[in-house]
């Protein structure tokens, strides 16, 4: 029951991520919703290893789970670098055009 | 056994060799530092191939495992001779070029493509199983495209423009052929070439591929302008080896003797004679030596068009036409080499008296007309039995073109001579004494190798018989005759005063008239190829269709996340579903 | 008991699940990482309740304790850039105004409730799935379980981690360095950061606070070999001390040198390889340990890497490569190495 | 386990210790990089040849053996792959250097080539290793991790040229092969929970028709589709290839694209096969079908060098695609060896093609298609290149894109699927017609004013010449990689015959 449970719950985190990081525009919360997207996944690869009736642990999906989050972790934080970068670009490009526009103003 | 294995390899090594040393220098070629020496080479490629026509036995054939999807390699018969004669013709074409660009700048680019169209002609020759010979077919004629529009001028460019469209095309027949006859599982892959009965389309096809290479009637328009613009002793290459390339292919796609095609034999066989016909008319109405003997060589390869043709129609008959495509292959090449060093002699400023440059034009050419004791006349002489095997009505047919075709030839052989004193008289001076013993030496070879070759000889006694001299004699005669009322009236030689009005008025307007409408067909045919071959990316409606907005909007909206998204479920819901389906049928089945 | 355990874990995927919601479509980002610090949080609840508290603690570490930053200090990077003019980049998006989004969505519903319904349909199809699955489901727990004695080490998720699947974490701690060098590539680290200076009684309490961090790192990385914890778990409490260093903008940061940087962040795979050569050397097979140094040669590894690791989730705090990598003129500020970090 | 064994670890050892030291020792990361790649080369020359004498190979790495621990192994089709790799890393390395090279010495912006450089090794390598380790892993939960480290280092590689446009598109790859990687990762699980194995070996005895492999196969077919940027979901490939700098330009469309589409070939020929209908490789048949139609169309439309040989890449996986509905039926060797063949065939063309769209860039200043006539005369080297790879592209003989063709097409008409094989020509008429409007405007007799001020450099200009010859060497020598195919083909056929080794 319980691993049924989180099963259902960790594939709806995942649709739930889908759904963002395609349709949400703002490029944080895209990355945002990749993030629920791994945790959904995380969460029911999680629940296969748990067996409530005997206690027994398989520690390869725990292992694969700590290996998946240090890896998420990486791609959110290179994301999250590049959209930093982008918009830095962005802003240089407009305030060069500004420069440029103000000063052909000041040649006419 | 060491013995065994050597020979196994010495024969594989030679054989390697025949295409390979061409192409090695032509690689050479392109190197910066190999050039000088490649082009020192020039005349030596030829030398491994006219090596192995005599050292190697023929009906060898040996599997080249790591060439192109495994290839095979052989000499047979007709193979043995191809190449003897092609390796002849390169030979000529490149002591000729060796001495004609020496001091050209742009010389090793003609020698790369050069000697890589020699290396594609040899291996074609070789090779024993569709891909190699396709592809070998393919490197033969795109680097022909490299001697053509060597001069780099607007009209050679145009000259090359009209070839490529033409390979092109060719190579597209070839290629929906091999394909559709690999596809029915008759040649496995690099397997042997084919041998089974073909379907019309088929037969379309294969003699649109090898059609283009001999100038077969809808294709023959590449032929005059790239014999003139090309480089003369890269059109002595055109004309004297590589025309062969075609027979070849219709040699070894139709497997002579095994096969009857009759309708395909009458379309061959109506082609040919069109083509014959053609090649003299056009031939005519031309003013310049490589055009006029492009007509020759169109109207030459229109006699083999209808040898095949004939060949097609009983098994007999079929039997014969195998070797007599061999020999006539071997006597056009022969006499073409000749004539085209001749021209390049002229070409090039050499100034033998006129008397000596008649006569030794005139051998060719009567050879090419049909004059007993030449080649010529004892193939048609064959021919005339040829005809018998098809049946009555090919027979007459046969009775009746042969000596008008021979009329034909005659005038226009005598019209291309006239062009050429004509030219060697007004031409610059230049230093000639290569070239000059070339063109004695194939004269030479024309009127010999008929009397020492063998199978050739075994025709020479039946064209000797009084009654078969007198029949290839008048043609000859009476070709003469209107050859020369021809060059009076039509007063393309200076100086022998002018025709009278009416008779050139009736003659113009037969003859204009003529080829008028058979310009009018070919014309027809060019245009037609252009839209199968260019239009599609001519057109208008799909230039437009790429230029407009439609597929650059569709593309940007291909490019939203969301529609990606949509795709993305899609595929997976889809998917999925097809499994779930599958799985569940199974296990309703099972 | 049981029962309440059930109603437990019925709350807490609900929860989860609303989490989710609310961070995905509330308007403001900023309060969306706040959910999304929350979830993290529940989440390494929910790990705990599946009895993976290796996992639980990675979690609350890394996934929680440096995503959210990391978010959190993108956004204000963001949103400084963009405030500072006013003028929106198409390319940048800023971020968008709720009615803006909305107006959007509009535009675009049919594909929208297309996509929507398609999404229901997957999501569906693969819950009915998990339920058809045939039960119990099969895993590798007694092959772990059978072999846990020859791997050198009493917990299991250490001992698949390092030892039966150590060619996975190498190639995990190669995807780490990849990122580090990623973000160096990128850009510079925007350093000094935004306030002027901090007060003194936080720069007190981060000297007293260092070096109890980076005790409870190495005794994690040390336990990792008994019970919870491990070498990730330890990295990711290293680079908290490390983020606190960072934000407490001590003047000597900015000038750090590069490449002991780099020696710190290429520490943890380079032993990884040398002893995967090892093990080629002595067993002659790749990453094979032999059993009775196996313990101690994996304590070794998990330091290595631990302090790699720490290194690298600080640097993608940081945000960039040091100011005075590759560039004409080093900086010839203060330098002093790492500082507490690496004692 | 045999010391000599241990060389099947090399091609994935060599570059990750040499990204190592690049990030370290940053004044020798271009002889460190080059190194490994010619050592990975010599490793894989050795696992060829052991492979043809023992068969296939398989490493237990750590001496855990499936289903605990990780196998490697070697088979026919990887080998092929670990062989293009290999030769292309040899090639790009070099070509790297010197564009690096002539960048640092005239500079657009003082610094910058020089920290694009020595980002690039390490990152290089990285790709490298991912790349080798697709290759020969042997589980499907390792094979994402490497897909992991490839999409990373891609990005990474993307981002590298520091332009806005740049920028945005490599933003844009990293969240879809976060996407990809995260549906491949769903199904990773799926099948976990189905079979409670990870082993390819394991997971190929064990496949049949359940639920659980279903969702598994659909979510990771899906994922790889659009990591291998298949025709309805290939947007973010051009971009992302076009505005990189040339050796990684080179790089993603020659490699990367290569590595996911190989697993998706493996799942659907090798591991998963019995779960998969007909009607599923006719579906793919059709999006490759779409992809080269519509990446043709889009490839005429382009004004710029460099994005049209980014859309032919899209244009050109479509043929790798559209294999598998002729494999499926024709039920034979030859349509999945032909695929092998169109991967390996244009992996080489295209790395050429982009290292000469790069070096007629960095000579003349821009790659408007438009402007760039008479090239030829001032890189003549470079031009031929390109003029080569179009060949294979078109799939004129002798190259391998030829006997790919042929191939398939012989497949087709074989199976009587004539709609694939008018695609196919069609395909070829599109290629024609892009590659010939940019050799014609090569070619062209130069106009007067000179197109090219800047001297010439032949690190630039002859591995791209290299790599076009052996695209077409490759169709020359096919014999060899066929008898590759065929002895992994043989067998596993008795593998499966016989009930196991």
């Amino acid at each position: 029951m319980t691993t049924i449970l989180y099963s259902v719950t960790g594939l709806l985190l995942f649709v739930f991520g889908l759904f963002a990081l395609i349709v949400c525009p703002h490029p944080l919360r895209k990355i945002l919703g990749g993030n629920v997207m791994s945790a959904g996944i995380f969460l029911f690869l999680v629940a296969a290893s748990y067996r409530a009736d005997t206690g027994e642990i398989d520690a390869v999906p725990q292992a694969m789970v700590l290996t998946g989050i240090v890896v998420s972790v990486c791609i959110t934080a290179v994301a999250l670098v590049l959209s930093t970068r982008l918009q830095q670009a962005a802003d240089q490009g407009a305030r060069r055009r500004r420069k440029r526009r103000r000063e052909e103003d000041a040649g006419e | 056994m060491f013995l065994q294995t050597l020979q196994n390899f010495m024969n594989e090594a030679g054989l390697s060799l025949v295409a390979g040393v061409p192409l090695l220098l032509a690689a050479g070629c392109w190197a910066r530092c190999l050039r000088k020496w490649s082009f020192r080479l020039l005349p030596l490629a030829a030398l491994p191939a006219l090596l192995a026509v005599l050292l190697v036995s023929p009906g060898l054939e040996i599997q080249v495992k790591w060439f192109f999807m495994g290839g095979t390699m052989g000499i047979d018969a007709s193979a043995r001779i191809f190449l003897g004669v092609s390796a002849c013709a390169w030979l000529f074409a490149a002591l000729a070029a060796g001495e004609k660009f020496r001091d050209d700048p742009h010389r090793h680019r003609f020698a790369g493509y050069f000697l890589a169209s020699m290396g594609g002609n040899f291996g074609l020759i070789l090779a024993r199983d569709i891909l190699d010979f396709y592809l070998f077919f393919a490197l033969m004629s795109f680097s022909a495209y490299g001697l053509i529009i060597h001069n780099r001028t607007a009209a050679a460019a145009k000259a090359g423009r009209v070839y490529l469209v033409l390979v092109f095309l060719s190579e597209l027949a070839m290629f929906t052929a091999l394909v559709l006859l690999s596809a029915r599982g008759e040649v496995p892959l690099a397997g042997a070439i084919p041998g089974a009965d073909l379907s019309p389309l088929l037969i379309i096809l294969l003699f649109m591929a090898f059609g283009v290479k001999v100038g077969a009637l809808p294709f023959q328009s590449w032929m005059a302008l790239s014999y003139q613009q090309a480089p003369v002793p890269g059109a002595t290459a055109l004309a004297g080896a590589m025309v062969n390339a075609g027979i070849i292919g219709w040699l070894r796609f139709f497997p002579f003797g095994h096969v009857v095609l009759p309708g395909g034999g009458v379309f061959f066989i109506v082609m040919g004679a069109a083509a014959a016909l053609y090649g003299v008319f056009f031939g005519l109405y031309q003013d310049k030596p490589g055009r006029v003997l492009a007509s020759s060589s169109i109207s030459q390869m229109g006699l083999v068009t209808l040898i095949a043709g004939y060949g097609l129609l009983s098994e007999d008959a079929g039997m014969s036409a195998l070797p007599l495509m061999t020999l006539f292959a071997v006597h056009h090449s022969l006499a073409k080499t000749s004539l085209f060093l001749g021209y390049d002699l002229v070409d090039r400023g050499g100034r033998p008296a006129d008397a000596i440059l008649a006569a030794g034009l005139l051998v060719p050419c009567l050879s090419l007309a049909g004059l007993p004791l030449t080649s010529g006349a004892m193939i048609k002489g064959a021919l005339k039995e040829l005809a018998h095997l098809g049946g009555d009505a090919w027979y007459v047919f046969g009775a009746v073109f042969l000596p008008l075709s021979s009329v034909g030839t005659t005038i226009l052989m005598l019209h291309c001579i006239g062009l050429l004193r004509k030219r060697s008289r007004a031409g610059p001076r230049g230093k000639t004494t290569v070239i000059a013993w070339l063109w004695v030496l194939s004269i030479a070879g024309v009127v010999l190798v008929p009397w020492m070759w063998q199978p050739l000889r075994e025709m020479a006694g039946y064209s000797l018989r009084a009654r078969t001299v007198v029949q290839s004699l008048w043609p000859v005669g009476l070709g003469a005759v209107l050859a020369w009322l021809w060059l009076n009236a039509g007063g393309r030689l200076p100086g022998r005063g002018r025709p009278s009005a009416d008779f050139d008025d009736l003659v113009r307007w037969v003859h204009v008239r003529f080829l008028y409408m058979l310009t009018l067909v070919t014309d027809f045919l060019d245009r037609l190829r252009d839209k199968i071959v260019r239009e599609p990316f001519r057109q208008r409606g799909f230039r437009r269709f790429i230029r407009s907005r439609g597929p650059a909007r569709l593309e940007r909206m291909l490019g939203r996340w969301p529609v990606v998204f949509l795709f993305y479920l899609l595929l997976s819901v889809v998917l999925f579903m097809m499994m779930l389906t599958a799985a569940y049928q199974k296990s309703e089945v099972g | 008991m049981k029962m309440l355990l059930t109603g437990f874990d019925l709350l807490l995927a609900l929860t989860l699940l609303w989490l989710a919601w609310q961070l995905l479509r509330s308007t403001d980002i900023f309060k969306a990482i706040i959910f999304f610090i929350c979830f993290g949080l529940l989440m390494s609840l929910a790990w705990v309740r599946m009895h993976a508290p290796d996992v639980a603690l990675a979690e609350a570490a890394i996934g929680t304790g440096l995503t959210g930053p990391l978010f959190l200090a993108a956004l204000r990077r963001i949103e400084r850039k963009a405030g500072k003019n006013m003028m929106s980049e198409p390319a940048g998006n800023g971020e968008e105004t709720g009615s803006r989004w909305k107006a959007r969505n509009r535009e675009m519903s049919p594909l929208l409730w297309t996509v929507t319904a398609l999404t229901c349909c997957l999501a569906g199809l693969l819950i009915w799935t998990v339920l058809i699955i045939p039960r119990p489901l099969p895993g590798l727990a007694d092959q772990v379980a059978g072999s846990l004695a020859e791997s050198g080490v009493n917990n299991p998720v250490t001992a698949v981690l390092l030892n039966f699947r150590g060619y996975d974490t190498l190639l995990e701690v190669m995807v780490l360095l990849l990122g580090a060098i990623t973000v160096w590539s990128i850009t510079h680290a925007p350093f000094p950061p935004r306030v002027p200076d901090t007060s003194p009684v936080q720069k007190a309490a981060v000297r007293l606070l260092l070096p109890l961090i980076c005790l409870i790192g190495g005794y994690l990385v040390w336990q990792g070999a008994y019970q919870t914890g491990g070498a990730f778990q330890g990295g990711a409490v290293l680079s908290a001390a490390l983020v606190l260093l960072l934000i407490s903008d001590f003047l000597w940061l900015p000038g750090m040198r590069s490449l002991p940087l780099r020696l710190g962040l290429t520490l943890g795979p380079l032993v990884f390889v040398l002893l995967a050569g090892f093990g080629i050397l002595v067993e002659k097979t790749l990453l094979r340990l032999p059993v009775e140094y196996a313990g101690p040669l994996l304590l070794f590894l998990e330091a290595a890497c631990g302090l790699s690791i720490g290194l690298t989730l600080a640097a993608f705090f940081a945000g960039g490569r040091p100011a005075s990598d590759l560039r004409e003129t080093p900086y010839s500020g203060e330098a002093k190495g790492k500082g507490p970090a690496e004692s | 386990m045999a010391f000599a064994d241990s060389w099947i670890v090399v091609p994935v050892f060599a570059p990750l210790t040499a990204a190592l030291l690049a990030f370290l020792v940053r004044r020798a990361s271009f002889f460190i990089s080059l190194a490994a790649a010619c050592l990975s080369l010599l490793a894989v020359a050795v696992l060829v040849n052991r492979f043809l004498v023992n068969g296939p190979a398989a490493y237990a790495v750590g001496g855990w053996d499936p289903p605990l621990g990780i196998c490697l192994r070697t088979d026919g089709p990887a080998l092929i792959m670990l062989v293009l790799t290999a030769v292309a890393g040899v090639g790009i390395s070099l070509y790297a250097k010197g564009y690096f090279t002539l960048r640092i010495e005239r500079p657009s912006r003082v610094g910058r080539p020089e920290r694009q450089e020595r980002f690039f090794w390490p990152l290089w390598m990285l790709q490298l290793t991912g790349l080798n380790g697709l290759y020969l892993s042997g589980d499907i939960f390792n094979l994402y991790v490497t897909l992991e480290v490839i999409g990373v280092s891609a990005a990474a590689l993307a981002a590298l040229s520091g332009k806005s446009a740049s920028l945005i598109a490599a933003l844009r790859y990293l969240l879809v092969s976060l996407l990809g990687s995260m549906s491949y990762l769903l199904g990773v699980v799926f099948v976990y929970k189905t079979y409670g194995v990870l082993d390819l070996g394991l997971l190929q005895a064990a496949a049949a028709p359940a639920p659980g492999v279903i969702a598994a196969m659909a979510l990771m077919s899906v994922g790889l589709l659009l990591k291998t940027a298949i025709f309805p979901m290939h947007f973010w490939l051009p971009p992302a290839h076009a505005n990189a700098l040339a050796p990684v330009s080179a790089i993603l469309s020659g490699l990367v694209v290569k590595g996911s589409f190989f697993l998706l070939f493996r799942l659907w020929f090798d591991i998963f096969s019995p779960v998969l209908p007909a009607a599923a490789f006719n579906l793919m048949g059709s999006l490759g079908a779409g992809a080269i139609i519509w990446g043709g169309v889009q490839v005429l439309r382009q004004q710029r060098l460099k994005l049209l040989i980014a859309y032919s890449t899209v244009s050109q996986l479509g043929y790798l695609v559209i294999a598998f509905p002729l494999a499926f039926a024709g039920g034979s060797s030859q349509a999945w060896s032909a695929v092998l063949f169109m991967a390996s065939g244009h992996a080489c063309a295209k790395i050429a093609m982009f290292m000469s769209a790069g070096t007629i860039m960095l000579h003349a200043g821009h790659d408007r298609i438009r402007d760039l006539a008479g090239i030829r005369a001032y890189l003549p080297v470079t031009a031929f290149a390109y003029a080569a790879a179009g060949v294979n592209l078109i799939g004129l003989p002798p190259s391998g894109g030829f006997i790919a063709k042929w191939m398939l097409l012989i497949t087709a008409l074989a199976g009587h699927q004539w709609l694939w094989a008018v695609v196919l020509l069609a395909g070829s008429f599109l290629a024609t017609a892009y590659v010939f409007r940019v050799v014609a405007q090569l070619f062209v007799i130069p106009p007067d004013k000179p197109v090219i001020t800047r001297r010439r450099a032949g690190l630039l200009e002859w591995p791209a010449l290299i790599m076009a010859l052996l695209s077409l060497l490759l169709g020359l020598m096919a014999p060899y990689p066929l008898r590759l195919l065929e002895a992994g083909q043989i067998v596993r056929t008795a593998m499966t015959m016989g009930g196991g080794p």
